[in-house]
């Protein structure tokens, strides 16, 4: 079973839209940064990676498994950050939200235990009873990541995890997310972000233009942009 | 908020709610004064023993004062002094019961009895568990949609235009949005099923 | 767990609208939807033992938007919120009392309401394909008013003692207001599917 | 008549907090930026200038017109362009959400005209028709910059208008809000949009800690994060 992540061939099609052509990668570093602009279709890319999107052409598989016929199995490796904190808090308490992450399977004891113990870790123990609309937006991006670290992911997608926050902020989740022992991949506007990362895919239009190291890959960003 | 421990708040959510159902259809019975009197009594002796303060009891029946005062003035000239009075009080005591079930039992603890009593349900299609879900995303969802609710109406106000439909279309795709955003998340979660 | 998905499925960026974790997603949101229009719509009217709310507007959209059974849904789920003491009535009132007042069969008839709103919205969209503002508008009078008038004008008058022609005109106060509301649901209607078309896949027929 | 927006010894309260303390300001400059860490009282800061939130203490005054008095003609005097492109699209397609800012007492005929033109000026002519919804997030934003300008401000104030954009969005909106003819205050984030205005005033704790030009004022928001 070959292990990482690997697309093949890989294209899109959304209503009438080729949002990805032609993709083809493997990724087995650390941490991989993906940037792009408005609609070049980085989320799509990021949203292949677990499943929530699947390809129309080509074949996406994380660890030997195909996103397309083991979703859930691909769902469990690959833990997934959206941009708005908002948008990923289905429960209405901290605790609650971070234990709904956790199989029901689990002890009730276990599952309370591990919720405690993730809390604890990212310093948000204090507002476990607390409504997740109270927290702050930096707060809430923090809870967004908890609960799903909580589930132990092999892999961690973020996309545009820090878009929404300010400079303090962004800077904290920017590095949690880089200081991860999993494998993360990781789509951000935030050039100073994306810089920690070990590699560094520049989208457009639907393909991939440059992949490299940060400092090459952003560069060549840069002159798109401009 | 009085939610202190008390006997009543210890009281398991079920039986409460049982209860209150047992009180409300007991009380179609009684149909003399000295009857709902005693039913008042009864029930302002719970409110003590939850240790409630007349203040907070007060708010219980208040939104229903006013009907009250109307339907008894009414009934006076209908059936005469004492029966209005029981019509009057059956109504006070009926929505004080129910304020006192609310008051000592936690949100929370009356919706896992409310998932519980759907178990039965499992044969005519209820799921407890989606019930419970949709229960926590509409809680959820509504600090959400307010704040988009705000930001409209902010939108609306900067613009110097107020109308109904320019508040309700873009709250109404946001509520769409969010749903789609939901469902999303619960995928992303394994919960796609 | 069953992945409905293939892999000859077109892509999506959300799971199909109709998935049980899709409906309930818009189920909880409409509930919710219902609870923020009584903050921003209460008209206080001193001496109406019921109040005048926007909330009737959003039952009448629920029940046109998602159809009759999840638009009911919604309205349950609400009606439950508002049992276990969630402030989510106009006013921000909740609690069991209300379910004993003449609210009650207000509170009953908006789930019939939202019901027979998306159960005739459902025709009119069959047969056309799109939302168009007259049969909307027409859904809106029959199970926003008419629907919910014959559940709610029984209950008052049991609530209150009144006999049933006494709670039917005491009721009259509130079908002006209950008629614009029907007006703006399907005018409401139209604009949501014009600026998000998607809702008509959503509603899954 | 004092033109320009002037500030005088503003408090603001909200629920039990003091979200702004003691401002004193007096803006006549073209282009005016305001930086701040999350919560510090910029978007309240901003909001003040259209009577959008009032001073519990001082007086706020556009143009000699007191907001807390004046608030329709302060609204009609100064647009404001909200950082959520979705939350500030009324209408459900593209013209008619322009048209919705134009007075319902002008002729129809000219409303049509006026609103052609305000969207052939930013090149959204050719999705007059479209569902507002279904326009890209800076395509969404440009919408709400021009249902803002055809009604012909004399300010315009912007909160953090390009936070959900890409670089290149970005660069569009930063630089046609730059462009303006008429004065404009600018709240964001970014500290590379910001660079282009010609004062920057930096809020901390419902404070103004620096007002200076972009560079040292810039320079004194950085060290204040970090
Ligand atoms: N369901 C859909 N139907 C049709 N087109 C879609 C759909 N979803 C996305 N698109 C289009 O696909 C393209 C790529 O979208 P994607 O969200 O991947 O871009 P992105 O790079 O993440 O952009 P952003 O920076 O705005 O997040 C966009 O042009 C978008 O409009
Ligand atoms: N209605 C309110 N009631 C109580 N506190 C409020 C209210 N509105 C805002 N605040 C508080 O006031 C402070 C300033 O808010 P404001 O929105 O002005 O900050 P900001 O600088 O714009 O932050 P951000 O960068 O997050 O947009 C925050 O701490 C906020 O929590
Ligand atoms: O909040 C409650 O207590 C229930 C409100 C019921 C309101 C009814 S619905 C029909 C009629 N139209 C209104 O505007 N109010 C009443
Ligand atoms: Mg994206
Ligand atoms: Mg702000």
């Amino acid at each position: 079973m070959s292990s990482g992540i690997v697309l093949d061939d890989v294209h899109v099609r959304l209503g009438d839209r080729d949002v990805l052509r032609g993709v083809d990668l493997r990724l087995t570093e650390h941490r991989i940064g993906i940037v792009g602009a408005n609609g070049s279709g980085k989320s799509t890319l990021a949203r292949l990676l677990n499943g929530l999107v699947l390809p129309t052409r080509g074949r996406v598989s994380v660890d030997g498994l195909d996103t397309a016929r083991s979703g859930p199995a691909v769902r469990r490796r690959v833990g997934f950050v959206f941009t708005d904190p908002d948008a990923q808090i289905l429960m209405p308490t901290v605790a609650e939200d971070v234990e709904y992450s956790l199989p029901r399977t689990l002890p009730r004891a276990e599952r309370a235990r591990r919720v405690a113990e993730a809390l604890t870790t990212v310093g948000l123990a204090e507002h476990a009873e607390h409504p997740a609309h109270l927290l702050s937006g930096g707060q809430k991006q923090l809870l967004a990541l908890t609960s799903v670290l909580v589930t132990e992911p092999r892999v961690v997608v973020a996309d545009e995890p820090t878009t929404l926050l300010d400079l303090r902020n962004t800077r904290e989740i920017a590095a949690r997310l880089l200081a991860l022992p999993q494998q993360l991949v990781l789509v951000s506007h935030d050039l100073d972000v994306v810089a920690g990362t070990d590699r560094v895919l520049v989208v457009d239009e639907g393909r991939l233009v440059a992949d490299d190291e940060p400092g090459p890959a952003l560069d060549h960003y840069r002159r798109l942009m401009s | 908020m009085t939610r202190g421990p008390s006997a009543l708040h210890r009281l398991p959510a079920g039986a409460k709610l049982a209860a209150l159902a047992a009180g409300s259809l007991g009380l179609i019975l009684v149909d003399s004064l000295p009857g709902v009197l005693a039913a008042l009594g009864l029930v302002a002796a719970g409110y003590a023993a939850a240790r409630i303060s007349p203040r907070l009891a007060w708010e219980q029946v208040r939104p229903v004062a006013l009907l009250v005062a109307i339907l008894f003035g009414a009934q006076i000239w209908m059936i005469g002094l004492e029966p209005a009075a029981v019509v009057a009080l059956r109504v006070v005591v009926l929505v004080a019961l129910a304020g006192l079930v609310t008051l000592t039992t936690r949100a929370g603890d009356l919706l896992a009895t409310i998932e519980r009593a759907a178990h039965p349900l499992r044969g005519v299609g209820v799921d407890p568990a989606r019930m419970a879900l949709v229960l926590s995303l509409a809680i959820r969802g509504i600090p959400v949609l307010a704040d988009v609710s705000r930001r409209v109406q902010d939108a609306q106000r900067a613009r110097g235009r107020r109308d109904v439909r320019a508040y309700a279309v873009p709250v109404v795709v946001g509520a769409l949005r969010r749903a789609d955003a939901v469902s999303e998340a619960l995928a992303a979660r394994g919960r796609a099923d | 767990m069953t992945e409905s998905v293939t892999s000859t499925a077109p892509a999506s960026t959300a799971p199909a609208p109709t998935r049980p974790a899709a409906v309930a997603a818009q189920v909880g949101t409409f509930a919710a939807l219902i609870a923020v229009f009584g903050v921003a719509g209460t008209i206080p009217v001193p001496g109406l033992l019921v109040p005048v709310t926007l909330q009737t507007l959003a039952v009448m959209l629920a029940g046109a938007l998602l159809g009759p059974r999840r638009g009911a849904a919604a309205v349950l789920t609400l009606l439950a919120l508002a049992a276990v003491g969630l402030p989510v009535l106009s006013g921000g009132r909740g609690g069991l009392g209300v379910f004993v007042s003449p609210s009650a069969g207000y509170l009953l008839g908006w789930v019939v309401a939202a019901f027979v709103v998306g159960l005739l919205v459902d025709r009119s969209v069959g047969r056309r394909g799109r939302l168009a503002f007259w049969p909307v508008l027409v859904a809106c009078l029959v199970g926003g008013i008419g629907a919910l008038y014959a559940v709610a004008i029984p209950i008052l008058a049991l609530v209150t003692g009144m006999d049933l022609a006494a709670a039917a005109l005491a009721n009259i106060v509130y079908l002006p207001g209950d008629a614009l509301k029907a007006v703006l649901a399907a005018s409401v209607t139209v604009g949501v599917a014009r600026a998000y078309p998607a809702v008509l896949t959503h509603r899954g027929f």
